[in-house]
């Protein structure tokens, strides 16, 4: 029994760090519809600034990730500035594909920085032992994964409820004709959807590092681990980013612990929640809390 | 029995009904128009009969065959050929390819006779060709075959829309106000097709129209739909002597 | 024409003045999965070349290396492989498991002899295995040295193997069952483990399973994470691993969670004080390369690599052969077959013969202690491992 | 009199002669040079750049595939690597024991199966969300051949030397021979795509890419039409796997995974979306930029422009590719073949301007 409480619980943290990676992919979409395949990248980027203001500059770790969250919400601006606005109203495929392209444009700076290969760490800044209660187990940085997803969750859920801009956001996510007759300036709106988006991959990448070491393959690969999150979610829904996060990590965890003794090789973990992703858009195709699109002829 | 029968049909979208009890009937050859204000439920009644919707409750029966449940694809195979309100053509091909495209369920040639374009390919296709020829020298297209759709006028793409669904060499047709925002001389043009076809062709049609000089000169029969149902039938002069019909267009004030 | 006699004039005097110029290529992964080895193993191969050069180490010859990134992308390895085959180059330092065995049957028709950074045995196990030379003891050995030496600390020991998801990691699983078997202890599971957030599923089933020793054949971003989740959960498993699991990355990574952490390798430690780990360290600081390559296990790696490749030539130079084209394939391929020699680099010479294409046959077990992994035997040759591989 | 060498438009008097692919005489003259110069290419190339060229080939033909099924028919696929891995290893079961012109087309037929199968989610979904399906099947498959011990768990499965018509394929002459196999399937599929393109399988599959509601109602059911263009595309794709398996002389798994997907979406991106030239004209150049970028790069390396610790070559490569991709989205949307086009409107009517 214990067994299985531990899994639920390392899968509800692991699965907070895939929400809070998530997070980030909604608001993308919700707001202008683009799927971002360079997510990853972004966390990468949020990871590296990291590093490099705690290691090279001696910069006090909270002070280095502040900053980090700032300059990739600046990267999101520019980047939908630049590569996002000449596309508004061309093909699903070109907006995909300029996503895809600009996660290789990103890795390619990257690899102009020490950080392309090689592992690196933060310097540690929390204990390692690990928090214990009746027997069930969570790391420091774990913990904190859980506590900056339920931040972001607040701090979000603020935003879109309480602040004009917010509302502006959902309004232009619900109708864009609609909102931009009533003076919502659209443009602006996805700009802060991508600056957003940076922000929550800025924090991914510092928990993922904290986690587990920074290397660029990895924290890119977490990018594509927000797919079946997004889809069990809803591609628009920011609390089924965090619900389909958690499910995710949960399922993850369990596959782990009682799939991979009946495998040969196991290692079901990565693959099993791609399973659940086709299932899951064969039987509810727009997610658990998503808006489900009706055609009118 | 009629060609095709609707039957008591009713249409519910979370809550709230878009048809409720619909039974209308057409006879072979006649020319049946559905008139109503905005809302009352005319297109749905369309994507009824062509497949798009699937009723609440209800049944319907085209020459005898259940089409109930049937998607799109299977009602045009039994004969029912429909033209959009909102013109749904394939704006990236030309006129020719929208129209050849309705020949599909008619080309019969495989894959491999396709992938060597001899043989029944060639002559099903320059057979097909040459039926769509005809549809666009009966609906007056010919300057505009090889040009892309999307670059259309808006009345020509109308004339195309209906052009297509005649192409599929339809039992019934389904016009959706096929005249919908077009000049006074692209409607008589219109008007003037779709007598042209039923008389030409011996069609069964079914319209949809806003202009009540132009469904009352040319209707054998009417029908008035308010607020999803039925609220009076019959040849033009009785319908428009009916009061609830009087009462529904001028919105209460009679 | 004056002009070009003159330009031919010049490059007739230069070539005269360097000797004649061999081409060394190195195909891997500067970038790409596995380039955190890849980019040190490429400024290894670099450097040593600088080196020899310099030196006068390559018998009159003037040796140009050239370092390809193929992105762990065998298309692009083969293109390089083809490249060096036309240019006549006489061998070919290889990279990557699925490249090497890709290109095994090319190779073997060719007649190129090919030394890779993968240490799979399936690289030098027939068929087409004439010319492919690992430098160093193959995964398989490692790991069943790993084995051998758990047998001797506690004997009849629970092990799990956690493995690196792709030919590479599951390359010793087999020989490291059948070695289990004859060392009396038991592999419980063997696990492919890749990039993950979280392995407390894992290690805690682990634990259930009464597991003791968990082996690593996987590269160190995983392994850290492992250690660090095994240590945090309070278990107590012992962690060890093969040459790409451990080494100063791991340390790097894993930090205090690590110690204890048992590992096997042929190679010397950066801080050591012995005479390959000085030399590799005045190599490093001559090139000015950073601290991070200068305490990397990959960067000896590519000098290893290198040093034979340049050995080779040499010697095939010396007796008088040609050592490009058709002919210097053979006579360095010769050459290798009878190599023995001590660069300095690895805890054991350099032996090639017929019937061994494995250079260096010693490896050291360390453990981490104090923050450095420090050696807890001489080196030695693995007992089981022929036995169990060749039934010998 | 008309003369149909200088004719600057189409003259056609019958519905048969207007279905034909290359209508002037010019155009089939300089179809035949282009082939005959394909011909006599491999003399003037050496082996490394015949490898390259063969390269070329074999992602054209793969890339005619990922334009049927996300070029005509709009249905994004970011798995087709893997069926182009389906294909491969296909071939390299069967290669011991049937000769390749057998092995490559049941590769081919394979990865068609395996195509029809991936566009079952399209019964039911669309857009987005079926190219993550594909992304999802892309996964699943390079985990699946890792857990397969009949596939080596994506280590190598070799592949023989063959026999064709009694002459024996050696190293020497592998790239050549090969790149005579790869034009003629090349050409021979390409043109019976371009065949099925003006039939009702050709136009069915843009159908459903226009406008899906309307192909509903022309009779062709949608959801079976864009699992024909799975199938299709897939085949496409099953054959370069066969191809590549015995190009390659072995069947790895790194040469099906995800980031190859996206190579050839890019190269359909930058030949230009739905269109025949584009497939010929994205790969060769994003082939080639990789090539020249990396010699550039060790160009500059050779210069002393290099920083510690960075590989030039190692950004310029994902660096360019990237940026190619956006700017080509960016500035033409319909990729090289729209140049092509250009070019050639031009001297078709050349000498008027207009």
């Amino acid at each position: 029994m214990s067994y299985f409480v531990q899994l639920l619980v390392s899968g509800l943290v692991v699965g907070s760090i895939y929400a809070l990676a998530a997070l980030g992919f909604v608001l993308i979409y919700k707001a202008s519809r683009v799927i971002n395949f360079a997510q990853g990248e972004f966390i990468a980027v949020g990871a590296f600034v990291v590093y490099a203001l705690s290691v090279y500059l001696g910069m006090n770790i909270w002070l280095a990730l502040v900053i980090s969250l700032l300059l990739t919400a600046v990267l999101g601006f520019f980047v939908e500035r630049v590569f996002l606005r000449p596309l508004v109203g061309q093909p699903i495929i070109s907006v995909i594909m300029v996503t895809i392209g600009l996660a290789s444009l990103l890795e390619g700076a990257i690899h102009l920085t020490p950080f392309g290969g090689g592992n690196f760490s933060f310097p540690s800044f929390l204990p390692q032992k690990g928090i214990e209660f009746a027997g069930i187990s969570v790391s420091y940085p774990q913990v904190l994964a859980v506590f900056f997803t339920l931040i972001f969750l607040a701090v979000f859920a603020w935003f879109f409820q309480r602040s004009t801009l917010g509302i502006a956001m959902r309004a232009v996510a619900d109708d864009q004709m609609a909102a931009m007759s009533l003076g919502v300036s659209v443009e602006k709106v996805f700009a802060l959807a991508w600056a957003a988006a940076g922000i929550t991959a800025a924090a991914a990448g510092f928990i993922v590092g904290t986690v587990s070491g920074i290397n660029l393959g990895g924290l890119v690969s977490i990018g594509l681990r927000v797919f079946p999150v997004v889809i069990l979610g809803g591609l628009d829904s920011i609390p089924g980013a965090v619900i389909g996060g958690i499910a995710i990590g949960i399922l993850e965890n369990l596959a782990t612990g009682y799939l991979d003794p009946l495998v040969p090789g196991g290692g079901t973990g990565g693959v099993f929640p791609f399973v659940v992703l086709l299932l899951v858009l064969w039987f509810k195709p727009y997610g658990l809390f998503g808006t489900e699109e009706i055609e009118r002829v | 029995m009629a060609q095709l029968d609707v039957e008591n049909l009713t249409l519910v979208f979370g809550g709230l009904a878009a048809l409720s009890g619909v039974s209308i009937a057409v006879e072979k050859g006649e020319l049946v128009s559905i008139i109503g204000p905005n809302g009352a439920g005319k297109t749905s009644l369309l994507n009824c009969i062509s497949g798009f919707y699937h009723p609440t409750e209800g049944v319907i029966r085209f020459e005898g065959h259940d089409l109930t449940r049937a998607s799109p694809h299977t009602a045009t195979r039994y004969g029912i050929a429909r033209a959009f309100q909102n013109i749904e053509l394939f704006s990236g091909l030309t006129v020719l390819e929208n129209l050849l495209l309705a020949r599909h369920t008619h080309l019969r040639y495989g894959l491999f006779a396709a992938a060597v374009f001899y043989g029944r390919a060639l002559s099903e296709e320059v057979e097909a060709r040459a039926y769509v020829e005809e549809i666009i020298d009966f609906m007056e297209l010919e300057p505009y075959r090889k040009r892309l759709v999307g670059s259309l006028p808006y009345g020509v793409r109308k004339r195309v829309e209906v052009a297509r669904a005649l192409t599929l060499g339809p039992k019934l047709l389904l016009l959706d106000e096929p005249m919908a925002g077009m000049t006074l001389e692209e409607k008589e043009d219109m008007v003037r097709f779709i007598l042209d076809i039923r008389a030409e062709r011996g069609t069964t049609i079914v319209l949809i129209e806003h202009d009540l000089g132009v469904v009352m000169d040319i209707s054998d029969r009417v029908y008035v739909l308010d607020f999803g149902q039925v609220i009076a039938e019959g040849t033009p002069e009785v319908v428009a002597k009916n009061p609830r019909v009087l009462e529904a267009y001028v919105g209460g004030t009679a | 024409m004056r002009k070009t006699l003159v330009t031919v004039m010049a490059a007739l005097a230069a070539s005269l003045a360097f000797g004649q110029t061999v081409h060394l290529m190195w195909s891997g992964a500067i970038t790409g999965p596995t380039s955190d080895a890849g980019k040190y193993y490429a400024q290894g191969v670099e450097d040593y070349c600088k080196y020899a050069n310099e030196e006068g180490l390559t018998g009159g010859l003037k040796i140009v290396c050239e370092v390809r990134d193929d992105q762990y992308n065998n298309a692009n390895t083969q293109r390089n492989f083809e490249e060096a085959i036309e240019r006549g180059d006489p061998v070919f330092l290889g990279y990557s498991t699925g490249g090497t065995l890709q290109l095994k049957p090319l190779i073997e028709e060719v007649g190129m002899s090919y030394i890779p950074a993968s240490y799979h045995i399936g690289n030098i196990d027939p068929p087409n295995n004439n010319y492919v030379f690992l430098p160093i003891v193959s995964y398989s050995e490692q790991v069943i040295a790993v084995l051998e030496y758990i047998a001797k600390e506690k004997p009849g020991a629970k092990v799990a193997l956690a493995v690196h998801p792709s030919p590479f990691g599951r390359a010793p699983v087999e020989d490291a069952k059948k070695a289990a078997k004859e060392l009396g202890i038991e592999i419980v599971e063997v696990q492919e483990m890749s990039k993950g957030l979280d392995y407390t599923a894992t290690l805690k089933r682990f634990a259930n399973e009464g597991v003791e020793y968990i082996v690593y054949q996987n590269v160190a971003g995983p392994v850290a994470t492992m250690v660090k989740d095994a240590k945090r959960l309070g278990l107590n498993i012992k962690h060890a691993g093969a040459h790409y699991a451990g080494g100063p990355d791991l340390l790097r990574l894993a930090g205090d969670a690590a110690e204890g952490f048992i590992w096997v390798t042929s190679y010397f430690m950066p801080g050591e004080n012995t005479k390959g780990a000085t030399f590799v360290r005045e190599l490093g600081t001559r090139y000015k390369r950073p601290s991070d390559t200068l305490e990397s296990v990959h960067y000896p790696s590519g000098m290893l690599a290198a040093a034979i490749a340049i050995e080779a030539i040499r010697r095939a130079h010396e007796a008088g052969k040609p050592v490009t084209g058709d002919a210097g394939r053979e006579a360095v391929h010769q050459a290798l077959l009878g190599l023995t020699f001590d660069p300095g680099l690895a805890v054991g010479p350099v032996t090639y013969s017929k019937s061994d294409h494995v250079g260096v046959d010693m490896l050291r077990a360390l453990r981490a202690e104090g923050g450095k992994f420090v050696p807890i035997t001489e080196p030695f040759q693995s007992k089981l491992f022929r036995k169990v591989h060749y039934g010998k | 009199m008309r003369n149909p060498w200088m004719q600057t438009g189409n003259y056609r008097t019958s519905y048969r002669q207007d279905t034909t692919i290359f209508a002037t005489y010019s155009e089939q003259l300089s179809l035949i040079v282009l082939l005959l110069s394909l011909l006599f290419l491999p003399m003037f190339l050496s082996r490394p750049q015949m490898f390259v060229v063969d390269l070329i080939l074999v992602y054209a033909l793969a890339v005619v595939g990922l334009n049927i099924t996300t070029g005509y028919a709009g249905l994004i696929s970011i798995g087709h690597a893997a069926f182009v891995g389906v294909g491969a290893y296909t071939a390299a079961l069967l290669a011991p024991a049937l000769p390749f012109w057998l092995t490559v087309p049941l590769g081919g037929l394979a990865a068609a199966i395996a195509g029809g199968i991936v566009g079952i989610p399209s019964l039911r979904i669309k857009h987005l969300y079926l190219a993550i399906a594909t992304l999802a099947f892309q996964l699943i498959f390079e985990w699946g051949v890792g857990h397969s011990t009949l596939l080596q768990q994506g280590g190598a499965i070799a592949m023989p030397r063959v026999v064709f018509a009694g002459y024996k394929v050696g190293y020497k002459n592998h790239y050549y021979f090969w790149y005579y196999v790869t034009l003629v399937v090349l050409i021979v599929l390409a043109f019976a795509f371009r065949n099925l393109l003006r039939t009702k399988y050709g136009r069915a599959l843009v159908a459903v890419r226009d406008n899906d509601r309307a192909a509903d109602a022309m009779g062709m059911h949608p959801g079976l039409t864009k699992i024909f263009a799975f199938a299709l595309g897939a085949f496409y794709a099953g054959v370069a796997g066969g191809l590549y398996a015995y190009l390659s002389r072995a069947v790895v798994i790194e040469d099906y995974m995800l980031n190859v997907s996206i190579e050839l979406l890019a190269m359909s991106i930058v030949g230009g979306l739905g269109s025949m030239v584009g497939s010929f004209l994205g790969p060769a150049f994003l082939v080639l930029l990789d090539l020249n970028m990396e010699d550039f790069a060790n160009w500059l390396k050779a210069l002393g422009m290099s920083l510690p610790g960075v590989d030039i070559a190692s950004a310029m490569r994902p660096l360019t590719f990237g940026l190619v991709i956006v700017l080509f989205l960016v500035f033409e949307p319909r990729g090289l073949a729209n140049w092509w086009r250009l070019v050639r409107n031009y001297f078709k009517n050349w000498p008027f301007k207009y």
